[in-house]
């Protein structure tokens, strides 16, 4: 049972909430920036990811999708 | 594949403008969330305020009314009397509400109207850059309180919900904060219970939502965060302010 | 049709209710009072909303909002209440949402007296709010006019979906006279497909606000907006014209005062004094073209302008008038009524100087 | 024909009210009408006064300055109005309560003991309907028959025994109006 | 004299504690908030009074408390919060209430957009509260000038006993322009024996009110007041001829887009136009008298009105041109400001139609 | 000959317009026997609302504003920091004070301006003949509440007394009445401390005082004063309902 | 010591306030009309007065004055 | 002499403080100036820009259609910008950030690759004043020596440290102006 985790990164504000809630700490900021000159958000290990969605319930964005298969 | 999370039918597609962090955007889809779960987007109608959140009605899926600042209460009043059965609320910032606004929510509170004001305690002005609101705390700096909110100047800062607890048509006041997930959580809980008394008649509901402005404030997201729950928190206090019956 | 004697302003109230205003939401003031009083009464009778609201500015917005969910309502008050209205108006005006705001004027400025005046006249017809928009205003002379203006009020503001104000002094807010409730048949009017009254199956949903943050899109609005002021101006305009086929000398007056001027006219035409009466019935369209007409027949020598205020229609006047022939003023203010035979004399100075 | 009176007394007096019947019964007879009221600023007590025009054209002003007659329920009525009527007009006078006579000598004066008739009919509250009646029978503006037909409408339900008490009184006034 | 360079919002604020302000009274709004903001510190700092109101309503009630009690006070907002100050606006030309009210315009109707704009001619010189009253209407189109004006708004206001509003364009309150701090000759002004502020010995007590509840008191004081206005009209009339010796087309317009005119007529002059440009100082009392002149000048061919409005000061130019020539207009709105090009293009049409 | 009781010098010498029994007159003289006790009306600024005191300046001997509708609070507020040294107070009625300027009050409380307000609930509108008021009973009847007012149409009557007592700024609160001697006693011992801590400085005072309207109220006085103990006196209890150190 | 009652009569309202808290019971409002129009009210046995100031204290006009010699 | 430059670019690249810079140093030489600023809709990034003028004559339109000088510190500015510029104008541009060329013929382009000099001299935040320096250096608008004078006086008491700093970035735009 996988984990998808999808960023709308375009729409990402780098504002690190998702970073801050995931408690497993696997999102990070990327170095890179985005169209509107942020660092967006992105997850670094998709495996470890539990799909508690703390991180998609938290971005005042809306833009984190999770779903499992 | 079946969806954990994606984004609430309570929400266009479109992008906010909101600043990076800002609770504006969390307490939007919190609210989206709860009408879409009462499958009410196609009755609900919404009332934003002049602030940050002037341009909501570009960002719900649902019917909205943008109100002079101050006034959605009376806004309000007007559409859930004379659409009795659909679920209205006011969204509204601490200038708007608890400012120039403050007769207009005591007033809508005291009848009792039935429906459900979602206010956003910021303590501060945003949308016009950093002014003081009734809410700002002593000490806290504002560009008309360059040297910080002093009592003897501006007073100590309103508790609303409290203030409008005393009035018998508020059936329900709650205060909450979305800066972490349990809390967002029991804001969502409220801001459903809110609904929900609404919709069975009860009377005035009202959710008061501390919320971090990071641009304003001048700090960090998380920092703001910090200080929004040791110091807001600590003035303002978190919890059912009221729930009593229906009146 | 049967004569009914009524009240100025419960026939306003009732006028309301029958052109199908759903709600009304006012705030107490002398003298205007009965309005609501009518309407606590009336509105829930006929299955409609009356809520005494906190202040006027509460009162205007809660007119706002049913008229942005696509309700036909109403709000009155006099002068220092109406005052705290044009906020609200002008944003109904930016938000094309149509209302009726009716202001039976006392005397100002200030809290000023409780008697009947006309001091609002520029509020009404330039606009009291900011920006630029205008409002049909509509000020009756009469109570059938009253009535029967009141229910256009609802279908002119529904045509343009602009706010509408029904100007009337405190005279004919207080006075009673006898009405016919006609039979109206009311415009064919566009659906309110705009309003936020719940998105149910539409496919996108209806937002209503006036924050145009970018100047373009806000300077665009307004081309809209004035394109919908042309209209108004070009369909809504009326005026009486009383004695006026052989008048040589034209007074000028609206609402009470023209009631005042034609009593004057036909005494002064008892005295050889060819004298007529034109009185505009909507203030705002002005009746610029017609009166301007009027200004350049050869026969005509002279204009008084009569108001209860010290002379703020005379600016439309002399608009029209141009300098074509002399305009003179005559005013009373504060709450005072002119007399007819102060009216007279006026004129008579006035003819003095063209003969 | 034209009449345009006024009728002023204390605010209890009623003077507003045989105003506002004035009206009815010209529309009854459908003839143009308008009233027109003017209170003190005080909230209770005070005078007040009524503009009635009465006319078979459309009205223009609806205030007058010479009035064509004045009523007059009290003291203070009298000595502010009876200098404004019109020469050649009539003032009518609350003689119970009003000791002065009319000085001018250019109008007609007709005195009415409102206030002793409505007591001797066991209401003192029907002295205006006295003087109503008085006006209508000394102007001949309106039929006696309009107004009874009104009075009879006027009082319906439990109010209804009202109604031979006011005819009475109307009646009472009609004679006084005719022999002045 | 040392030449520094200023915001225009922060400099009518200093200029406003320099002309013996003493206490300010304000609500946020975009595009004036830098002048609650320089108050809240800089007011204490030279020991006056700074309070951040409730709301506009609340603030323009201060400041008439605090002018009823005899100090020199002022408030300050953008549009949709003048609109909510014109109740108290009418007070205190009522109560004769010197006082002082700045609006920095932005684009309207409603909440608009946040841009400058002209859109609150109307309310401010035809007063967009209830009843018969002016106020005295400074419109700056410098930096220096809204200092200037701004002190003299002062001694206006204390002259008169009259609300005096200075009214600028959002530009003049955002731009930053060289100024002096002129050494002022202050008005000899007259004593305020009226004001509430303790009756201490005083054989009567002082009582500030405008409810006049007999109309012909009401009246009277309505006369009063209309001596002042009259008076106002006399002395305070300015304005300002640009390139206007020789001119043929004449261009009219205040603040910004007077500026914009200047440019154009420059232009214009290159292409053989002799243009001028009008440019009343205070927009009310208007420059009729100096304008009508002008009209009446054989080598004057034609008029164009240029603001950032639909067009409202044009019914003061129409009444001073009073059709002599021909008028037209060009206006950008809602934020927008008119280029110098739309400016030149408008005016050789305009002479296109004479020539 | 000594006097043991003359009119006040707080008063002048004209006649008042108020209605008989009406209770306006009985708290002007109680305010004006305060500051002449105090030995204030030389001081002492006054500010008058619109409603049946319109006209307090008229009575009153020491220096009078009338506000406009509801910004009595506001219009004290510039008076009293302009002259701080000076007592100042507001006289409102309920439609002035707990209607249109209820964000007024509610400001002033909060920032703890330092004035003392009267607040003279008669549960009516007096001036303009009889509507209701946000204090108006359930049941009472009134213009624009014909049948009488009920809490579905206008919701529970308003206690200001006990709201404002949720802002720290409001430092002393009491209800008084004044339909008997004793009563009287109280309220103008309220009154005498409300000017105290406003001179020293505490914060915001407030004195309501339940107030038979017999006119509009349609009774007889006595009735009316019955009324009020029975009706009113149960609904707005007397007493202190906050007295705090200073802010 | 003689108590001495006066009442300004032309500006009594009768509204009976004065009349209502006598502890003596020797108020009362006159038979005859005032200016006003209103029966003014009158102590009907001055002897009796104990001075107690409970009817001018009430007294919403402000019409009573007592003195002792 | 008339210069009237856009100068654009991000919210925090301080455009509008070397705007200022320009209308303060102008004004110290005794010229007539203006500074009109333009703010996009958000509140915390956006772009900016400020039109300056500078003149020996009174300053009518304080806007301008056809600036004669743009300065583009983003790529966004000078995407907006370019075409603005007045036929023999000048286009200034900060190379480190944007890739692009200036594509007009009709006008002259300075690059001056600002950020890269202000890192080199230890502070971002200098850039801008690289940028002051290019243009000053390039248009002759204003004396050098008025903005180092003007420099000195605007950093005292804790933050006169850095004086040098802007002085050597000011410099190192001055010959990038110099050279172009
Ligand atoms: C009548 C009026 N006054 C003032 C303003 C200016 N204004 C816009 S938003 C705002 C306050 C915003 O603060 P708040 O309500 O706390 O909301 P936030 O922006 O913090 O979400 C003000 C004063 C206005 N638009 N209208
Ligand atoms: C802006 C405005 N709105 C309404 C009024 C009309 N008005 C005069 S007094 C009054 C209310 C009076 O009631 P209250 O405040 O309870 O005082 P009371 O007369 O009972 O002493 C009202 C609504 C007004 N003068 N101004
Ligand atoms: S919470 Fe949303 S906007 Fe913020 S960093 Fe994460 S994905 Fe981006
Ligand atoms: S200014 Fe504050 S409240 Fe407004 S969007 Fe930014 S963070 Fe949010
Ligand atoms: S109406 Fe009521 S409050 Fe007003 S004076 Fe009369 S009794 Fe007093
Ligand atoms: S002083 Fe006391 S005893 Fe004497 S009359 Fe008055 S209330 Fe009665």
């Amino acid at each position: 049972m996988a984990i998808h985790l999808t960023f709308r990164q375009d729409r990402c504000k780098g504002c690190g909430l998702c970073v801050a809630v995931c408690p497993k700490h696997i999102l990070a900021l990327e170095g890179g920036t985005n169209v509107k000159g942020y660092h967006p958000a992105a997850c670094t290990d998709q495996a470890a990811c539990i799909g508690c969605a703390s991180c998609a319930k938290m971005c005042p964005d809306s833009i984190i999708t999770i779903e499992k298969d | 594949m079946t969806t954990i999370y994606r984004k609430t039918k309570g929400l266009q597609d479109t992008e906010l403008h909101y600043c990076p962090g800002c609770a504006h955007g969390i307490v939007h889809k919190l609210i989206g969330e709860v009408l879409e779960e009462m499958d009410a987007l196609g009755a609900a109608i919404g009332i934003c305020p002049v602030g940050c959140a002037v341009f909501a009605g570009n960002y719900f899926s649902f019917d909205t009314i943008e109100a002079a600042h101050g006034r959605a209460p009376a806004v309000a009043t007007a559409v859930k009397r004379t659409h009795p059965t659909q679920p209205v609320f006011t969204y509204q910032g601490d200038g708007d509400l608890a400012s120039i606004g403050a007769a207009e929510i005591v007033h809508a509170a005291m009848r009792g109207e039935k429906f459900t004001t979602i206010f956003i305690n910021n303590a501060i002005y945003g949308m016009t850059g950093g002014q003081m609101a009734p809410t700002t705390l002593i000490g806290q700096k504002a560009t008309t309180a360059p040297l910080g909110r002093t009592k003897e100047q501006a007073g100590m800062p309103i508790r609303v919900a409290e203030m409008l607890s005393t009035l018998d048509g508020c059936v329900y006041a709650e205060r909450v904060c979305v800066t972490d997930v349990p809390h967002l959580n029991k804001a969502k809980k409220a801001l459903k219970k809110a609904f929900a008394r609404q919709m069975a008649g009860d009377g005035f509901t009202f959710v008061e939502v501390l919320a971090a402005c990071p641009t304003n404030w001048g700090m960090e997201i998380e920092e703001a965060n910090r200080w929004l729950m040791d110091n807001m928190a600590a003035y303002y206090p978190l919890g059912v302010i009221k729930d009593t019956e229906a009146m | 049709m049967k004569r009914e004697i009524w009240k100025g302003s419960e026939a306003i109230a009732e006028a309301a209710i029958r052109a199908g205003c759903r709600c009304f939401f006012g705030y107490p003031i002398t003298p205007q009072n009965e309005i609501p009083e009518y309407m606590s009464y009336h509105m829930p009778q006929s299955g409609g909303v009356f809520v005494q609201a906190e202040s006027e500015l509460a009162a205007v917005n809660m007119v706002y909002g049913a008229a942005a969910s696509g309700v036909r309502a109403m709000t009155s008050s006099s002068s220092p209440g109406v005052s705290l209205k044009q906020e609200g108006i002008s944003y109904m005006a930016a938000c094309q949402l149509p209302a009726v705001v009716v202001n039976v004027m006392r005397g100002g400025p200030g809290l000023g007296s409780i008697q009947p005046a006309q001091g609002d006249y520029f509020q009404a017809t330039r606009g009291g709010g900011n920006g630029d928009y205008r409002t049909v205003v509509l000020a009756p002379a009469n109570i059938q006019e009253a009535v029967d203006l009141t229910q256009e009020a609802f279908d002119i503001a529904d045509q343009y979906r602009n706010p509408v104000v029904l100007l009337a002094d405190g005279l004919i807010g207080q006075m009673m006279e006898p009405i016919v409730w006609k039979e109206r048949t009311p415009r064919t009017l566009p659906e309110k497909t705009w309003a936020a009254c719940g998105r149910g199956g539409r496919d996108h949903n209806n937002f209503i606000t006036s924050l145009l943050i970018d100047a373009p899109a806000c300077e665009a609005h307004n081309l809209d907006l004035a394109k919908k002021t042309a209209e108004m101006e070009k369909n809504e305009c009326r005026w009486e014209e009383i004695l006026l086929d052989d008048a040589e000398l034209v007074i000028v007056a609206y609402g009470t005062p023209s009631r005042v001027a034609q009593t004057a006219a036909e005494n002064l035409r008892k005295q050889g004094i060819k004298a007529g009466v034109f009185r505009p019935i909507t203030v705002w369209p002005y009746p610029y073209a017609r009166l301007r007409e009027i200004a350049g027949l050869d026969r005509v020598k002279t204009f008084l302008t009569v108001e209860m205020s010290l002379g703020q229609m005379l600016d439309d006047v002399n608009l029209a008038v141009a300098e074509r022939k002399p305009v003179k003023f005559y005013g009373r203010c504060g709450g005072a009524i002119p007399h007819v035979s102060e009216v007279e004399q006026a004129a008579v100075e006035a003819w003095k100087e063209v003969k | 024909m034209k009449k345009e009176v006024i009728l002023s007394g204390f605010g209890g007096q009623g003077v507003m009210s045989i105003g506002k019947n004035l009206v009815e019964a010209a529309v009854a007879e459908d003839l143009e009408a308008s009233w027109v009221p003017s209170y003190g600023p005080e909230m209770r007590g005070g005078t007040a006064n009524c503009t009635v025009i009465i006319s078979d054209e459309r009205i223009g002003a609806p205030l007058v300055e010479e009035p064509s007659e004045v009523v007059a329920m009290n003291r203070a009525a009298l000595a502010k109005f009876e200098s404004r009527v019109a020469p050649g007009g009539t003032v009518f006078v609350n003689s119970s309560i009003i000791p002065d006579k009319v000085t001018r000598v250019d109008v007609k004066a007709v005195y009415v003991p409102c206030d002793e008739i409505a007591v001797e009919l066991g209401n003192a509250k029907v002295a205006n309907m006295v003087m109503l009646g008085a006006y209508v029978a000394a102007t001949g503006a309106l039929k006696p028959e309009t107004i009874e037909t009104m009075i009879a409408e006027m009082f319906t339900g439990k109010k209804a025994k009202l109604v031979p008490l006011n005819l009475e009184a109307l009646h009472r006034g009609l004679e006084c109006g005719k022999s002045a």
